[in-house]
């Protein structure tokens, strides 16, 4: 019985997450078509275009063009089984936090060696920027997540998220101060506006995905519904207390994501240097003084 | 709009999948162009019948030609659409590209597209209104529901023809050709 | 202020008739060979902006007319200078060295009417793709004729063939 | 078999090697690699004894040999990084003149560094030190030009770190009558801690440069561009790393943990201060190396860079942070020699071209060359599943555990560092459009493959069962008096969170594996070639279509006014001020007789004066 929980265990999380993904994309272009005054398109088109994208002969341009994109779908898929999601974690206990920051490198790397054999300028430019954005908010992700385990004194996420049951949460905690920093840096890690200069379609007719085509395209697709879904949901395991059963769990993040898309929607799009001298500068400070105060408390 | 009719999602998603997600190149080739932003945006918004513009050919299953083919033009129209992935599907804006329209006997402009590139389907009038858009959209429905927007499955089966006539257009094309050409087939 | 030049370039120049159609504007109709002088004539009264350059096909009196605008942004006056060359052998010399800007101008004219200019540095094909026997903007240049020629030869791409 | 019939073999196989080759390039090839085989072999047998034994005495000084389990670890890796470079260099060099002086040099570095490791006094010590900094020297400045000004570099920096060393154990001799590591540790602990900072200043001095620790780091970026690149593999792989063992040796076997960790007090403790230098030592470099336009000086940033984790890791004190040091060590050597092997084999195939800005698209002619080095890049990197994740995760732990936050965020921002530059190096070498003058590069021959993918196993073999290096790097940790680890096969089983690299594999194993029938279902895809690309509907220009130029030109817009080497500056200025001093000195000498009497006679006076007036 146990073994059929910790397979049922293992593999409903990417579903949920890959469900959870694709709607919070429809939500995304509702709420966005919405703001435009428009009715927009349905909640499940992003579905309907997955369904039109395994449908269409996509371009490759080599075998690491193929293997990149399925490295880094696989790395966050991988990633989704080490983020305890409402209760359930199937790989809590074998490397914590500092797993899951390495092997959210998978999906980045994945994207730019498939961007990079794509061998178009647009990509490498595309590819270029992601680097340096990540390397922008990196600096305070990594103070934020260091505050917290300093504070928990343990690189395990099960027990930040048991640390937090029965509603006294991380983001009320002496840890506020991180937990607004990561709010900062929230968009950056999503890739959405006004950290968008990676994709950005006018410009590098939208960077990394310049040649991708039908499958190509659907697996990155897919790859950005979890991204999403992964963005979220560390924050709300680490600072609202990570919900008992996936509902509660499900909620927040909606919250969450809807505060996001605001965000998205109001915001215009930074250019590479501004976008990172803001990332150095004020969540940087925050995240700072959350350490600071942590150590002194400590 | 038969988008919900669950049966018809299962029996055939490819066809319908293209239905309800039409992505157009933002390709700007003519005059018609000016109508294409009003489509998008708020006041006719396409997005409700799926359709978005996107940045490469590479991602696009739709192509407009709006407006009048210039013969420089035309070397990028042929670029653009031999890039795009396979279900393809083409519509013509106005009369110019049809028959040449009012530069009919211009010596720049290109009279009969369809020699070129195959096309799915015209829509009349001097730049279109975005109603007759949307109407051409729901046209190229019923197409793909009959199996008749086939141009792209032309284009591949004849393509020796068509690489001829853009060769005579264009002296030399300085790409290789798409699908390889038997010189003796008939 | 526009008739003080009017009285300056007759004094200057000889055989140059002189029309002042409205208050800012002044029209001059020169020989082919004093057309480089006046232009550095009036590039130094300060008329150093050269708007345009275009040519018409008298095809009757078997002549092109090149016609130069030139004006400048103080005194807000416009001057056009016309001179005609003659149809047969097209040639004339480049402006450039008064104007540089007047080398595309230049390039079009060649590509379109077949006026060859002597120093220009690349008179290289600017719009059309493909070469034609008579340079379509001239009047003998008939388009109907070379669309049926060339676009209607092009065979249509049948469905049974 | 015993330890002085090792050495020996080690000296002598140098030297035979040099005169087969008067004889025949082909006798003398197969002569080195049979040399770097044996030593191989005699070394496994050695596994797990330790002995020590006296082999020769140098003016009443006993000269002993000893093996224990850390020298055993660092023997084994010289020897399997020395013969891997030297199959390399077997068609590497084959063009080159002076073929016989460098297979003699690069055997005696190999012969100096086993020595290094295998001494049980300071004295043999500090000859074997010598034998490999005078080696390394003459073949950094092997092929002419710039590389002597770099070899030049090299030597002073590292005679003023012999230098140091000497003074170290003459003042040792003098104290305690006996040189022999083992009889000093005990009478150490009596010495006052103001003698044993003395020492240590000293010992860090000359470790610290021949480690490249960053104050002392100027002259490893110009020495391994320079150098062949087998040997750059060896000196940047292991030959650097002499400096680790050194302190490895002189903070734990010399000193013992107790007295290394008790050194100063509060905030000014020796072993935290260190930690602070490792740290900036992790996060400079990198960033430097992120905008480096020659592949093999981005590669030497690198090592500037990781030593830092190393020196952090062993400047930590707990069981976890030096088993997390040393492992690091062997790591490092394993994708760093690689890193280096791959661009020497892009140098053979391209004729020595190292810019960055003039390659791309390789990946379709060298295959092999690029697997190994997108596995080197993974394990620089640490990405899950190669070596380098372990020994990172593992000192991560230590220096969150322990509460140096500020510490982890450095080393965690190094690899950030790490990412950026190395995806630049990768880009613009292997993916991107095939420049039209690469077009007929084949393949590297098999000589060249064999090593690149032996290191490429290595990394990915120690990175899903890390227990196998592990439960060595554990005897050592418990040799040096720490409390041992429990370790298996698939990583760290502790109660503060465990490492399962097993979880982590088997995991993304079938995610691949159900990504890639995700990736079948779809319409089957059309592959086409690198130049029917999507420029905005025109033809994608030849030649001109790779973005490579300035790859980070925002972020370098940004950090431009800071990226200057301040260490080097100051080192220039000193130079500048010693030559302008000693040409000052050089017009005292002005060569004709008479001046020179001048001065006796004036010298002569001033001590007469100086008689009369004080008497003394």
């Amino acid at each position: 019985m146990i073994i059929v929980a910790k397979i049922f265990e293992i593999i409903l999380p990417p579903i949920l997450a890959f469900i959870i993904g694709i709607f919070f994309i429809g939500l995304f272009r509702k709420i966005m078509a919405r703001i435009h005054w428009r009715y927009g398109p349905p909640i499940i088109q992003p579905f309907l275009d997955l369904i039109k994208l395994f449908h269409q002969k996509g371009f490759s341009h080599g075998p690491l063009f193929d293997l990149g994109l399925i490295l880094s779908l696989a790395g966050s898929m991988v990633l989704i089984l080490f983020i305890p999601f409402g209760g359930m974690c199937a790989l809590g206990n074998s490397g914590g936090l500092l797993v899951i920051l390495y092997i959210m490198l998978f999906a980045p790397l994945g994207i730019a060696l498939s961007g990079g054999e794509g061998a178009n300028p647009n990509i490498s430019i595309g590819i270029s920027r992601k680097l340096i954005i990540a390397l922008g908010y990196e600096v305070s992700f990594l103070l934020v997540l260091l505050t917290l385990m300093t504070y928990y004194k343990t690189i395990s996420i099960v027990d930040i998220v048991n640390a937090q049951s029965n509603f006294h949460w991380a983001l009320f905690s002496p840890l506020f101060l991180s937990g607004i920093a990561y709010l900062m840096i929230l968009p950056a890690i999503l890739g959405i506006r006004p950290f968008d200069v990676v994709g950005a379609p006018q410009e590098i007719s939208s960077g990394p995905t310049a040649e991708y085509g039908g499958r190509f395209l659907a697996l990155f697709h897919i790859w950005h519904a979890f991204s999403l879904f992964i963005g979220i949901a560390l924050f709300v395991d680490l600072f609202l207390g990570g919900g008992s059963n996936p509902v509660t769990f499900f909620m927040k993040m909606v919250v969450v994501f809807v505060l996001v898309t605001f965000i998205h929607a109001v915001f215009p799009r930074l250019r590479t240097e501004q976008a990172v001298r803001y990332l150095w500068r004020w969540p940087t400070a925050i995240s700072l003084l959350g350490l600071l105060l942590v150590q002194i408390i400590k | 709009m038969d988008r919900k009719d669950i049966k018809k999602w299962f029996k055939e998603p490819g066809k319908m999948g293209h239905k309800y997600s039409l992505w157009a190149v933002y390709f700007c080739t003519g005059c018609g162009i000016i109508e294409v932003p009003p489509v998008i945006t708020s006041r006719w918004d396409a997005e409700r019948f799926g359709v978005i513009p996107v940045a490469t050919p590479r991602q696009a299953n739709l192509f407009l030609i709006t407006g009048y083919v210039s013969v420089k033009t035309l070397k990028a129209i042929i670029r653009t659409y031999e890039q795009m992935p396979e279900p393809k599907y083409t519509v013509g804006f106005g009369s110019c590209p049809i028959n040449g329209g009012m530069y009919w006997d211009s010596y720049n402009t290109i009279k009969h597209l369809d020699k070129y590139i195959p096309i799915d389907g015209w829509i009349a009038g001097c730049m279109p209104r975005p109603e007759a858009i949307f109407i051409a959209v729901t046209h190229l429905w019923t197409l793909i529901d009959k199996g008749m927007a086939t141009a792209h499955i032309k284009y591949r089966e004849k393509y020796k023809y068509y690489r001829e006539n853009q060769e005579k257009v264009l002296k030399g094309l300085d790409w290789p050709p798409l699908y390889p050409i038997e010189d003796s087939n008939d | 202020m526009i008739s003080a030049l009017k009285k300056e370039l007759e004094s200057a120049f000889k055989n140059i008739q002189i029309v002042i159609p409205e208050d800012n504007r002044l029209t001059i109709t020169a020989p082919k060979d004093t057309v480089l002088t006046i232009l550095s004539f009036l590039k130094d009264k300060g008329y150093d902006h050269l708007a345009l350059i275009s040519c018409t096909d008298w095809i009757e009196e078997k002549e092109f007319e090149l016609v130069y605008i030139i004006n400048s942004y103080g005194e807000k006056i416009s001057i056009i200078l016309k001179s005609r060359i003659s149809r047969e052998n097209p040639q004339f010399i480049t402006t450039i060295p008064v104007f540089e800007n007047a080398e595309p101008y230049e390039r079009e004219i060649h590509e379109l009417y077949g006026i060859n200019f002597e120093g220009h540095p690349r008179l290289t094909p600017l719009f059309l793709e493909r070469e034609y026997e008579i340079p379509p903007f001239r009047k003998d240049f008939d388009t109907r004729k070379y669309v049926e020629e060339f676009f209607d030869e092009i065979p249509f791409v049948e469905e049974n063939k | 078999m015993s330890l002085t019939q090792l050495v020996i073999i080690s000296f002598a196989g140098a030297f035979l090697t040099y005169f087969s080759g008067k004889v025949s390039s082909k006798l003398r090839d197969v002569f080195a690699v049979i040399i770097s085989l044996v030593l191989i072999a005699i070394l496994s047998y050695f596994y797990g004894k330790t002995e020590e034994l006296r082999y020769f005495s140098f003016l009443g000084l006993p000269l002993l040999l000893r093996i224990n389990m850390l020298s055993w670890y660092f023997a084994i890796t010289i020897a399997v990084v020395g013969a891997l470079s030297i199959i390399f260099s077997l068609s590497y060099m084959k063009g080159k003149e002076k073929t016989d002086f460098y297979y003699l040099m690069m055997l005696l570095v190999n012969a100096g560094m086993l020595g290094i490791v295998l001494s049980g006094d300071l004295v043999s010590f500090y000859i074997f030190w010598e034998i490999m900094s005078w080696s390394a020297f003459l073949l950094i400045s092997y092929n002419r030009g710039p590389a002597l000004a770099a070899g030049m570099k090299y030597i002073v920096m590292s005679i003023i770190g012999s230098v140091a060393m000497l003074i170290g154990m003459l003042s040792l001799y003098t104290n305690y009558g006996t040189l022999c590591i083992s009889e000093i540790s005990p009478l150490i602990d009596s010495a006052s801690s103001g003698y044993i900072l003395f020492l240590l200043i000293l010992f860090f001095v000359a470790f610290g440069i021949k480690n490249a620790v960053w104050p002392f780091h100027t002259w490893l970026p110009p020495a391994h561009s320079e150098a062949p690149s087998p040997f750059s593999a060896v000196l940047s792989g292991i030959l650097v790393r002499m400096g680790m063992y050194g302190f490895l040796v002189f903070f734990y076997v010399v000193l013992g943990v107790k007295l290394f960790l008790g050194l100063g007090q509060g905030l000014y403790r020796f072993h935290y201060i260190l930690a602070w230098i490792g740290a900036i030592n992790i996060v400079i470099p990198t960033f430097i190396a992120m905008f480096q336009n020659d592949s093999k000086r981005l590669l030497a940033w690198h090592g500037v860079g990781q030593g830092g984790y190393m020196v952090l890791g062993v400047a930590m004190g707990t069981s976890l942070g030096v088993v997390g040091g040393t492992f690091h060590i062997i790591n490092h050597t394993s994708y760093i020699a690689l890193l280096f092997l791959v661009v020497g084999a892009i140098e053979y195939r391209t004729k020595g071209i190292r810019d960055l800005n003039s390659l791309g698209g390789l990946i379709k002619k060298m295959p092999i060359t690029f697997i190994g080095a997108l596995v080197g890049a993974c394990g620089l990197i640490g990405v899950p599943l190669t070596n380098g994740f372990v020994s990172k995760w593992l000192i991560y732990k230590t220096l969150i555990l322990k509460g140096y936050p500020f510490l982890a965020f450095a080393a965690l921002i190094g690899t950030w560092g790490t990412i950026l530059s190395l995806y630049k190096f990768l880009h613009n070498i292997f993916l991107g459009q095939l420049p039209e003058k690469y077009k007929d590069v084949e393949k590297v021959p098999f000589s060249m493959q064999f090593p690149i993918i032996i290191l490429s196993s290595v990394i990915i073999l120690f990175g899903i069962f890390p227990g196998i290096p592990l439960k060595v790097i554990n005897s050592i940790v418990v040799s040096f008096g720490l409390q041992s680890l429990n370790i298996n096969i698939w990583g760290i089983s502790s109660e503060t969170g465990a490492l399962n690299t097993i979880n982590i594999l088997t995991a993304i194993c079938i995610a691949l594996g159900f990504v890639w029938l995700l990736f079948r279902i779809g319409e089957k895809k059309v592959s086409i070639a690198q130049d029917d690309n999507y420029a905005a509907g025109a033809y994608v220009p030849k030649g001109k279509y790779h973005h490579t130029v300035e790859f980070y030109n925002p972020l370098f817009r940004m950090i431009k006014p800071y990226f200057k080497d301040f260490v080097d500056e100051f080192y220039l200025l000193i130079v500048k001020v010693g030559r302008s001093l000693s040409d000052k000195v050089r017009k005292l000498y002005c060569g004709d007789l008479s001046y020179y009497i001048v001065y006796i006679v004036l010298f002569l006076a001033v001590l007469i004066i100086f008689k009369l007036g004080f008497n003394v």
